[in-house]
């Protein structure tokens, strides 16, 4: 197991050094320099630098773009240090690190929602299949799939309040201190944001099912007796859990998307938020930090979710 | 069998008629639309929408009544009503009209950014499946590289390279679906590869370049066609949440998703129609190409024909009660 | 395994088990059973009756298509519904009818009093599932076995089926075994509840001559040994001639000849069934020797020929075969055909 | 005829290196498929090639195709070696070896007409000139193999298995090759379909003077079509005899386990016959194979220089090689052992 883990982390490396390549290099790409920008914001560079080429070397932006990569790599393998940001006097990690657990409790939240309703609901449609049960949760998932998460959001935000005069909460409890008023505020964009997330996973777990349930040992399984509900869950659904498990390795980057639009219009100061207005700023430590970041955790999560599949499934093992 | 509803009816000559499936037989996309309908209503139902979005987006200049842009100060905010069918906006712009222009940059955005990511995705994916190897070593990781990031952050990224405007969103959606799509391609690639008949292409001393243009090509057309349909739908949906997170294709180019921007929100409370309508026209439009995109691919997958899972406990349908008096009786044998 | 299983002996007519349909352990009469698709239906099993004595190997055999497999789904209602559908029949067992259980009763039945074996070893079992999972279930359901007696049953049938080293391998995995070892799981959770009838389903289709020869030597042994009946569903005419008592010929979704191995045999009076023995290739042959195929086609069941579903292949076929589906008949005896034709003229 | 076979082998390897891992990219194991097979076919005559999954029959073919890779020894068609061809001479080549497979369908492109089908290798070698004489050769193919001409605008979804058959066998055919390499040509059909198969590979032998090397796992069917026939084991010949020779006096022990594992379509005789114990057990690992015979294991009549001693292929009788100990001239007894007369 352990030599597994470490073979999977050692094959990440490749990616991960071909994606630092890439996101260091099309941030610098972007046009509008941010060196213009700064000094058109006259307080900025009259206060502290006089000519371009002063702040160009404050900044560290005088060097070649490769020695700037190697600078940045090094910092960031050496120390986690993911530089500074150019506007504010704040290193990218702080910035990330106040802004990340608004993200991943969004994040964690409609996954959470998302599967709890998915994944009964697909096993029922085709354990079912025509029944009225189907046919609600395909229709469910066919609207799910073709509404936009930001519509729905914006309704949610401008129905409401027109009718009733009710808007959401955006000042953030931590959950631990006051998990209601915490709720409160994250209930209603993770259950928007899970509502599409859950669409793909019903009709994945769906498809998986249909497919085990055709499988020989299903007909095993009824061959020797057992009642309808010990094939179901006994027999199919760990076997239709194999696929669908990967899908949800799928879902993160989805999932993080999905987060930059809801914080928008719920207000959520989370990693989206920060994204856009470094993107507006130009400022690229903070870009650079976030793409990396959001990099780095859809590869975890989807090493956890590799994990998660030896253990469904016994032909991977760990050992060899 | 009823003929009256199935477009064959409409070119057929009227007096004696053979069976419907064998007079479409005949002609493979009547075939092929008379089992869409009869087979899968809701996909025939995505189908007609898909046309009609199309139609719309071709004639937009003929069906709109006024320009995108063209604005009636004295009219600004009005709700529905019979001079405005859908209302005005807050510069007292059609909304109509700019829902049907709306289709036009909708169709071209998405014909234009799917093409280009499907031609990518199949460049990538039959070359990296076929040949394998180093060179499918080195694209995989590539690819995969690639795909750990979320793809609205790429966007996001990319857009502030590019600059906002309609070729750039159309570039950078085709680029990214493009390299995406290349997995799905490069997997029917390999499944296609197992298959004998590749093996007697090979060993009859077929050249690589015929059996890839003969032979793989035309096996995994059906994948790249079900691909294509459901990026037209991705690509919709992508470039209206740009537009509406102000990044994609800007004002005052009439993107669905630009005209539910955040922008407007304040006025959105107002005149509740400028939020809805859009968003409406946006879910009916990937709704038909999603239905669509499903009905065609149950059909042209073969595995997924006849899903019927079944459980394993037979109905018995007598037309008779059985008696346990025959047995006592004694069958004769 | 008896070192040199010798077969049963020749004069096995007067040895088989006697058949008289009133004390038959299983007596089945008209069954139909029908696919549908969309508007097609397709008659798989067309008509069948037949019996199966205590003690008895009967053997169903017939080429792809021919509707064996189904008529052996149906016993047990293992068809898949939908697209599948009994619409006639009676399948009676030990005097209780099948196919007017309730789906408890019905249950009680599967894997208890009768048990399947499958035609795939490879995908039979479940790929997630451990061996001792596997095989524990059915004891678990109909016997109510003490959980603490289980683990000792189940190396008891491991070790019945001559797997090596059962201790080892009950926590192993199906894909951990060959072909063969798994067909032997699979005879092993089949016998977990002592059936009175085996339906081996093609259990050696898939597996190689000397693997296959094992399996059914061990089939044939216990069997024998729990004085259980079998049905044994093959295409092969070779295996018939080896392990069955008695032979059912099937084409079409009916039964076209029926009788002891040896009638059936030296004494073939289908035109089908003559083709059949004919057109097979054998071990024991003149040297290069030209077999004599059935010409055409089989038919297709969702339209099949009127008359005789042979007829369009059949050499002997007269007017009346092409208007008139033959009854199966005697012949002579227990031995029954369904043709109109005397194959001798 | 002249002296050299169509077609030599000689000292065959074929082993396929188990993946490595990252850790370890090189394990060093390998599955030994093929190891050390030699043999001749000459022209005009059909060569069986039997044994059980695994023993690397269809390895070996594919191997003389080249179309897996050689790990060592020679194979020479028409007296040249052909074994390191490559680029266009070994194009050039694929012309005088074709292939009929065992699957009927998978084994044609289901979105190509019949016609396409069987023309492709006269397109892929330029074989014909002109649309009209394209469409008349295909033609003749179609009716060489008992296909009807209106068949040729079809796909091969809508034909059964035995005409699918006989559609690959045209396609073989049309290159008009020197050996035809049969791969399991019939197991995959009906008993009836089947012997219309064999009957026509049987006439297409005689009428073109084809020769084929027959891979089957199906002795009866070997024996209606096979002039010999060689048996393998685990990558290794066993037994080489003439076909009437091979099955009236098997004698490599295997061989006599195989056949009478075989069942005879006839109760009387089977009631005479019985299973030969050594079949019991299971064939051992090619990526580990036994020291020695590899058939030791299982063998009855095992002796202990069949733990050790690897035996070779040799000739007891004229045209009769056996891999076995127990023939070696300085073994004690020839072993009293038969299987049971048939018929």
């Amino acid at each position: 197991m352990g030599v597994y883990l470490l073979r999977r982390l050692l094959a990440l490396i490749p990616t991960l050094l071909f994606a630092s390549i890439l996101v260091f290099g099309v941030v610098r790409l972007v046009p509008g320099d941010v060196l213009d920008l700064m000094l058109s914001e006259n307080d900025y560079s009259a206060s502290t630098h006089d000519t371009r080429a002063d702040l160009e070397r404050a900044l560290g932006l005088d060097d070649p773009i490769y020695i700037q990569y190697v600078n940045w790599l090094g910092d960031v393998v050496l120390r986690g240090d993911l530089g500074e940001s150019l506007w504010r006097n704040t290193s990218v990690n702080a910035e990330i690190a106040e802004r990340l657990p608004v993200t991943i409790e969004l994040g964690v939240l409609s996954l959470l929602i998302a599967l709890t309703i998915a994944i009964p609901v697909g096993v029922y449609s085709a354990v079912r299949q025509e029944a009225l049960g189907d046919h609600l949760g395909r229709s469910f998932s066919i609207i799910a799939l073709a509404v936009p998460n930001f519509w729905l959001g914006t309704m949610v935000v401008i129905l409401p309040a027109m009718w009733w005069g009710w808007s959401p909460p955006s000042i953030i409890q931590p959950f631990f201190s006051d998990p209601i008023e915490n709720l409160k505020v994250f209930l209603v964009p993770s259950l928007i944001l899970g509502a599409s997330l859950s669409a793909v996973v019903m009709r994945m777990t769906r498809t998986m099912m249909l497919e085990v349930l055709r499988q020989d040992y299903i007909r095993t399984a009824w061959a020797k007796g057992l009642r309808e509900r010990k094939v179901v869950l006994r027999h199919a659904v760990k076997n239709a859990m194999i696929p669908v498990i990967t899908l949800v390795g799928i879902l993160v980057p989805i999932l993080f998307g999905g987060t930059v639009i809801i914080e928008q219009i719920f207000r959520l100061p989370g990693i989206g938020q920060l994204l856009l207005d470094s993107v507006s700023n130009r400022d690229y430590p903070i870009i650079t930090g976030i793409f990396l970041i959001s990099g780095v955790m859809v590869l975890v999560v989807n090493l956890l979710v590799d994990l998660c599949y030896g253990l469904l499934d016994p032909k991977v093992r760990y050992d060899d | 069998m009823t003929t009256e509803t199935t477009p064959a009816a409409v070119t057929m000559p009227a007096s004696p008629r053979p069976p419907l499936r064998e007079r479409l037989g005949d002609n493979k996309i009547l075939g092929f639309l008379g089992r869409l309908i009869v087979q899968r209503p809701l996909g025939a139902f995505g189908a007609a929408i898909c046309v009609l979005l199309l139609l719309t987006g071709i004639f937009a200049d003929v069906i709109a009544p006024e320009g995108y842009n063209h604005i009636n100060p004295i009219d600004r905010l009005k709700p529905p009503s019979a001079e405005y069918w859908l209302g005005t906006d807050q510069l007292g712009r059609d909304v109509f009209s700019r829902i049907v222009h709306g289709a036009q940059l909708s169709v071209i955005v998405a014909f234009a950014a799917t093409s280009l990511s499907i031609v990518i995705s199949a460049v990538i994916g039959i070359t990296s499946g076929y040949f394998g190897g180093r060179f499918d070593m080195v694209s995989q990781r590539v690819v995969d590289g690639w795909m750990c990031f979320p793809d609205l952050i790429i966007l996001i990224v990319a857009v502030s390279v590019l600059g906002p405007g309609t070729w750039q969103v159309i570039v950078i959606l085709g680029l990214l679906f493009g390299i995406s799509g290349s997995r799905i391609v490069r997997s029917s690639v390999l499944s296609v590869k197992q298959n004998v008949y590749i093996h007697a292409a090979q060993s009859m001393g077929a050249s690589t370049l015929r059996i890839l243009v003969m032979h793989i090509l035309p096996n995994v057309m059906a994948p790249i066609i079900v691909l294509f349909t459901t990026r037209l739908a991705a690509v919709i949906l992508a470039e209206s949440g740009l537009s509406f997170l102000g990044l994609g294709i800007p004002p005052p180019a009439p993107s669905w998703g630009g005209m539910l921007s955040l922008d407007g929100r304040s006025y959105m409370f107002q005149a509740p129609w400028l939020a809805i309508i859009p968003g409406v026209a946006l879910t009916i439009a990937v709704f038909g190409i999603n239905m669509f995109g499903d009905a065609l691919r149950d059909m042209l997958d073969p595995r997924m024909r006849g899903a019927g899972a079944g459980r394993y406990v037979a109905a018995v349908r007598r037309d008779r009660p059985s008696s346990r008096a025959r047995q006592a009786g004694g069958a004769s044998q | 395994m008896s070192d040199t299983a010798v077969s049963q002996p020749l004069d096995q007519s007067e040895e088989m088990p006697v058949t008289d349909p009133a004390d038959a352990l299983l007596q089945v009469e008209n069954l139909h059973t029908v696919f549908r698709q969309g508007r097609r239906a397709i008659n798989a099993v067309n008509g069948v009756s037949f019996s199966v004595g205590r003690g008895e190997t009967l053997a169903i055999v017939g080429e792809s298509g021919s509707g064996k497999s189904v008529t052996a789904m149906s016993l047990l209602r293992l068809i898949p519904s939908p697209p599948g559908e009994i619409i006639d029949g009676d399948v009676y067992f030990d005097g209780r009818n099948l196919l007017d259980m309730s789906e408890d009763e019905l249950r009680s039945v599967r894997g208890n009093e009768i048990a399947m074996i499958f035609q795939e070893p490879m995908t039979s079992l479940n790929p997630v599932l451990s061996v001792r999972q596997q095989l524990a279930e059915p004891m678990r359901v109909h016997r109510k076995v003490k959980e603490e007696n289980i683990e000792a049953r189940c190396l008891d049938l491991l070790r019945q089926v001559r797997i090596p080293d059962p201790e080892a391998r009950l926590d192993a995995y199906p894909h951990q075994f060959s072909g063969g070892m798994r067909q032997r799981v699979m005879i092993a959770m089949a016998l977990a509840c002592e059936p009175r009838l085996l339906i081996a389903d093609e259990p050696t289709t898939a597996l190689d001559v000397t693997v296959q020869a094992q399996i059914l030597e061990l089939l044939k042994d216990l069997t024998r040994q729990h004085g259980s009946s079998m049905i044994l569903i093959t295409h092969d005419l070779g295996v018939v001639a080896r392990y069955a008592d008695r032979i059912n010929v099937m084409y079409a979704g009916q039964i076209v000849e029926s009788g002891t191995a040896l009638e059936i045999f030296e004494n073939p009076r289908h035109p089908y069934t003559l083709g059949l023995i004919a057109s097979m290739p054998r071990l024991d042959a003149e040297e290069k020797a030209r077999l004599k195929p059935i010409e055409g086609q089989p038919p297709d069941l969702g339209n099949p020929p009127a008359g005789c579903a042979f007829h369009p292949r059949c050499p002997f076929a007269k007017p009346q075969c092409r208007e008139q589906d033959p009854p199966l008949e005697p012949y002579r005896g227990n031995h029954l055909k369904a043709c109109w034709v005397n194959v001798d003229e | 005829m002249s002296d050299t076979p169509l077609l030599e082998v000689r000292n065959l390897k074929v082993h396929f290196p188990l993946p490595g891992t990252l850790l370890k990219p090189k394990s060093g194991g390998s599955v030994k498929a093929v190891d050390g097979v030699s043999f001749h076919l000459n022209r005009g005559e059909t060569l069986g090639l039997v044994g059980e999954s695994g023993c690397g029959k269809s390895t070996t073919g594919m191997a003389v195709l080249r179309m897996t890779p050689v790990t060592a020894g020679e194979i020479h068609l028409e007296g040249n070696n052909i074994t390191d061809l490559k680029g266009r001479s070994l194009r050039t080549l694929r012309r005088k070896m074709q292939m009929i497979y065992q699957d009927p369908f998978g084994a044609l492109d289901p979105r190509m007409r019949v016609l396409d089908i069987i023309g492709e290798p006269l397109k892929v070698h330029n074989l014909v000139s002109g649309r009209k004489a394209y469409r008349a050769e295909v033609m003749r193919l179609m009716e060489l193999v008992g296909l009807l001409p209106g068949m040729a605008e079809r796909y091969p979804h809508e034909f059964s298995g035995g005409q699918r058959q006989r559609i690959g066998i045209a396609r073989a055919l049309a290159a008009r090759p020197e050996v035809i390499i049969c791969d399991e040509p019939v197991s995959a059909l009906d008993v009836s379909i089947q012997a219309q198969i064999i009957n026509l590979l049987k006439d297409l032998q005689e009428e073109l003077g084809l020769t084929y090397l027959f891979v089957a796992h199906d002795l009866a069917v070997v024996r209606h079509i096979c002039d010999r026939v060689m048996v393998m084991y685990l990558g290794h010949v066993v037994e080489v005899a003439d076909s009437e020779e091979l099955y009236t006096n098997p004698q490599h022990p295997y061989t006599q386990a195989l056949l009478s594992a075989i069942p005879i379509p006839d109760p009387r005789a089977e009631s005479r016959r019985e299973v030969d114990p050594s079949i019991e057990g299971e064939v051992p690992s090619p990526v580990n194979p036994p020291s020695g015979c590899p058939f030791h294991p299982r063998c009855k009549h095992a002796m202990e220089t069949c733990r050790t001693v690897a035996p070779e292929l040799k000739d007891t009788t004229q045209g009769h090689a056996v891999s076995c100990h127990l023939y070696e001239p300085t073994s004690a007894a020839m072993p009293q052992i038969r299987v049971a007369s048939m018929a």
